[in-house]
């Protein structure tokens, strides 16, 4: 059994309680997308495509008053450390829904009635914390298309690993810790809109948590808005 | 791929306005206060043919839940485990928007929540479910079949769940010279802590418990909590296209936490009266 | 091997061999249904449902003179001794045929043109003459959704067992005994809507059983008439 | 879930009546009686690749099946038996209103009838195909091909079915020291009883056999009964959106008895001559 | 390991070099198809049936300036050594693209907008070379349809076995020779619609045996013509 | 059941003039020659996690190929061989013009292509793979996603496939009194030839290498050669409605083997640089 944090608090990969692994994002990463974005959080890598606002298929799935939002969270066969079957597995589905709640609150589909909004992710690689990295991709890559959105959204997963609560489980801690408690906010306007938890905390182990969940957040949208402004710069996504 | 499906009532803009002034004035359409949940009733073991079964009534939500307990390999990461599966079927009888097929999104997300509830939890002890470890193990199925809808599936399953395992019976076997020989004695699952989700709706700035199905139809954002034996958070879930508040979700912890208590003392009553039949 | 029928004619469960199981019905159970039954019968519990008529989708499958009648026989992962997996096996989508077809005679379609009425049959606990249960359960739904029929139509199952004719075989009997013959049958027009049989049986074995089942269902469809009449009472259906 | 598809013909109000009014003069519109079946050819052997197989033609209806005899395992309820299983496909080359796909609820039951009647008969000697019991039986594939529809397939795919498995041949197998040892003679299938099934159609109060496509378009109810070699019932199938007076029921049995005598000699000298060469 | 040539040139199954296995033809075979035709090649025994022009479903497939051609190539579970599961394979699904754009050159699709022309291919029983023996088949299913083509489409495989270039492999062949190469032509025309190859061939290799083809589809097209001239004669098409 | 489906752009019929008047001076819409290639860039191992991997840009089409070198079962036919399989994934976001789903035909045929380049040209000695010959094999995924779609997906996608694989590294097991034990030294994969597959497209009588998306669209028909290290050709494959003549097809070959040669040493540097590392 390997000690996931030792007397000095330092975690198996070197980093302190509250430090977030290395993050790069870059958008406008596809040519056939709308909007795009490429995102490398620890050993995550996470591409994003938006397509729309387009014509909505099937006609019956239609709304007359929005867009209609989908979204599709996909793992690539060889992005984990066995190979996945290429159909979507009951956790794929159940993390596209959540994906696309946690993005719906922050755009402004009521502009594009009878259309459609279609929002792809796919994990190249998948570490801990796949989820909040797609979310933060997504939302890039919708800013990224020109879809008008009310904040952008972004996440980040804390939890609890040897009785301490940690920042930003990386795949070991997230298989072997306590807890995982992944957050995604519209940080300008400090609303919620992905909360889920594994995993048995106290009333004061969550209060930390979630604290620390949303300072984390906070960080990465600075991240994110580096990227947008950066926009598209010819170098290779994945260097 | 996820897209949002209407599967519920169509609310018109004037019921949603009354629902609205309702719940600032802390009266629901059907009387209650926001945290006051709906009748519960839970009968244990309708179905003698499975291990341990319920059929849990939340208001007029009906949801029945089915275990068998059989023999299975365990998944080769947990060789010395047993294996609990969750599976939902929001059949056909139980609404008019339920069409019969694989099952949803939605209904995956229920099983789902409802198994995290149970596992993270560490309800059933998955460890003494070994019989050969890594070879033979117990295989527990916790069947769903949601029978009538009238909102919050989330809760209603849950408790029928938890409750049928609680309750549920089985004959041991062991491993003698590579034969399978069953045990006479019928033993309960090794079950330690009862968790007991509750779930909250939100409307506007309104946070309310237990949501009927007209009150999801209009509803924003869900969030569904879990608590253990000793009031732990075991798990959550946020649902719905909207949001909430950092506030709102310390505060709704909180009023969970009391109600999933209350409802706890219910469960673990009609488990152990079942038992003295 | 066990004696299934003793030297006194008395049968496993007690019965004499013209013996029906118990049988509770009752009518109103469910909430959103349109009409719905449920019936108890010996360990076979179900559930039935109806709703419609309802408008017609696909609208391809639309009949101009007609309603659309769409029926479906499911059994529920518990309700067996092994676990059923949950799609449909071969024999649901036999019987779910086999029961519209032995339904259909006895509903008014031609008043509902352009419409469709679903009959949803769900196993929660199956026994020996599972699909005749399902056929009483399910007429009796439909009178309670207020679907306008030319009789109703109830079933009951007769067999072979230790060479001898006997009514309503329990599972054991079922699996162990000779044959099986179900038939349902519209009592007041002495019509017969369902009539299958496996197992070998002469001339005079058929006669006699075939005479057997008719006159047991006429005794099914007294207690169907009362369970109508009775209607919906507050008290738990699986007391 | 189950509907009512059109699978068959239109056929308008004016030949509806002339087919009724045919049937009250006890003439077809092939010019049949109303106990009259079409021609029956019968090919034996036509696909030498499976063990045995059979083109049956029923007038314009035809039917091809392939047996195929392999290794499998035994069902965990009949460990000492072999398994033997009818797959139906009613392929798209022999209808218009055949599209490619997983087989309909039409086609399933055709299976599933054809099957009755070949396991309630007991026509192959299940417990002979145990090659280690518990671990080893033989598999029989009995796979139809429809090929095209003119009405009955019931009948004619019985016959293609029982033909091929009558006149299969196989190399038997046994387990030596743990492995598997081809024998070199060819077998039969342990065969003891030919079962016959007859279709009857009914337009208005006239029963009449072995219908074409036209006639099955206006059929309101269909009877199929299948007789073992010692004129016994071993299977019935009612179908169809219609109904049968117990006495139309009662009368039908003996007519279908007599006619399946009559084509079980075909079959069965269908089979003598094709051991022959 | 047999010795698939001898020292004299003879083939496993006694045929020459260049000589192609017995071939049977017949069109008309099915009643209700609108075109057919059964071969027997080998011991390949292909069934080919063709609909339409006619009604274009679904919809939106429906094309404004030709037809839409679809097919499928089939092969029933019985057909092969082993048993082929019934749902089609993927070897199925990428020989019905192949077939069907080896067929589609040929046919005036242009004739008939906005409807459909079916083709299927049924393998009774499968030898090396079904797909060429599948496209002959059809071809003359197309025709017997009245389906107005440009020229006929006839097909032979041509392969290299122990170091020499043959025509026509058989089963045995195909699995132990070292390439197979089908080729598809209308040979009126000169042009080639199927081409596939499998395994190492020189330049010279692939010369020498892509003339052999197209000389033995010559062959082959006499054969197609010559049954197309007989049309239906009502013998049994697999005596 | 195959169809044609409209997958690409829409291109108005003075495209398509400007495009034919084009390749009759030689000059394509990006400035190419007819018998030039787009750029080719070919990153190797991006994914950590796989045994191997390439992400491939051939001008705007990126390919990402992900080689797993997993434990398997061998097919009964060839016991004492390891397992390849190619399954292949055009991902949604890569076009407008793709859907979720199962692989549709044209997925099922870019898989099957370059599987057979890759098998016919014995590039992997599949005998080398056998762990325990006719009980456990290595079974080697070669999982192709494509990322963003601009014509010649068969290029593209063999290109990375068979980079993934020749860069691939593993650890291989014993089996020591029936448990499997994993070796600490990291191998290759035993490689022999790198097959490199080149594609024409043909629009009126004019052949041209490496197809954009513009040109997919209107083209008639489509040549993929594959050639092995000592050009042979391996494997070839036409496609699309349209034909060639005789002459084009020995003329397309050379033009196809010389520029194989050319990429096959581009293949082998990127393969070769990575391995530095």
């Amino acid at each position: 059994m390997t000690e996931l944090i030792n007397a000095r608090n330092i975690r198996i990969d070197g980093r302190k309680l509250d430090e977030l692994r290395p993050i790069k994002l870059k958008v406008g990463v596809l040519n056939n997308a709308d909007g795009s974005a490429y995102i490398e959080w620890g050993r995550n890598k996470i591409m994003a495509a938006v397509y729309g606002p387009k014509e909505c298929h099937p006609k019956h799935k239609m709304l007359a008053d929005r867009a209609l939002l989908k979204c599709r969270y996909h793992m690539t066969p060889f992005s984990v450390d066995d190979r996945k079957p290429p159909q979507p597995s009951r956790r794929e589905v159940e993390l596209s829904k959540i994906i696309r709640e946690a993005l719906a609150p922050a755009i402004l589909l009521e502009e594009f009635p009878r259309t459609a909004i279609e929002i792809y992710v796919e994990v190249l690689q998948s570490d801990g914390g796949s989820r909040v990295a797609s979310i933060t991709a997504a939302s890039a890559a919708l800013a990224d298309a020109g879809i008008p959105m009310r904040d952008l959204v972004v996440g980040c997963a804390v939890g609890k690993v040897a009785g301490k609560i940690v920042a930003d489980l990386n795949d070991t801690e997230d298989k072997e810790g306590d807890v995982d408690l992944p957050v995604a906010c519209m940080p300008n306007l400090n609303l919620v809109t992905l909360l889920q938890s594994d995993g048995a905390m106290s009333k004061e182990d969550f209060e930390e948590a979630f604290k620390m969940a949303l300072e984390k957040c906070r960080y990465v949208y600075d991240l994110q808005r580096q990227a947008l402004l950066e926009g598209y710069t010819p170098q290779k996504e994945d260097e | 791929m996820s897209a949002a499906e209407r599967k519920h009532e169509f609310v018109d803009v004037l019921r949603r306005q009354q629902i609205e002034e309702g719940l600032a004035a802390d009266r629901r359409l059907d009387g209650r206060k926001a945290n006051e949940t709906r009748e519960l009733s839970i009968e244990v073991g309708p179905v003698v043919k499975a291990n341990g079964s319920a059929l849990v009534r939340l208001g007029n939500t009906a949801v029945m839940v089915g275990v068998k307990i059989l023999q299975g390999t365990p998944f080769p990461d947990t060789p010395d485990q047993g294996v609990l599966t969750v599976n939902a079927d929001v059949l056909p009888i139980s609404s008019p928007y339920e069409e019969p097929g694989p099952p949803d999104e939605d209904t995956i997300e229920l099983a789902r929540v409802v198994d995290r509830g149970i596992r993270e939890s560490h309800m059933v002890d998955m460890k003494e479910l070994a019989v050969e470890p890594g070879k033979k193990v117990y295989a527990v199925f916790v069947d769903v079949a949601v029978l009538d809808v009238d909102g919050n599936l989330f809760d209603a399953t849950s408790y029928a769940a938890v409750t049928a395992l609680a309750s549920a019976r089985f004959k041991k076997v062991s491993v003698k010279d590579g034969e399978v020989v069953q045990m006479e004695e019928m033993v309960k699952l090794p079950v330690s802590t009862i968790p007991v989700s509750v779930t909250a709706g939100k409307v506007g700035e309104f946070l309310f418990l237990d949501p009927t199905g007209t009150e999801e139809a209009v509803m924003e954002a869900r969030m569904t909590t879990t608590f253990d034996s000793e009031d732990n958070l075991c798990a959550t879930q946020k649902g719905g296209e909207g949001f909430f508040t950092p506030e709102e979700v310390l505060r709704q912890m909180e009023v969970a936490r009391a109600k999933a208590k209350e409802i706890r003392a219910k469960i673990k009553e009609a488990v152990k009266n079942a038992g003295k039949e």
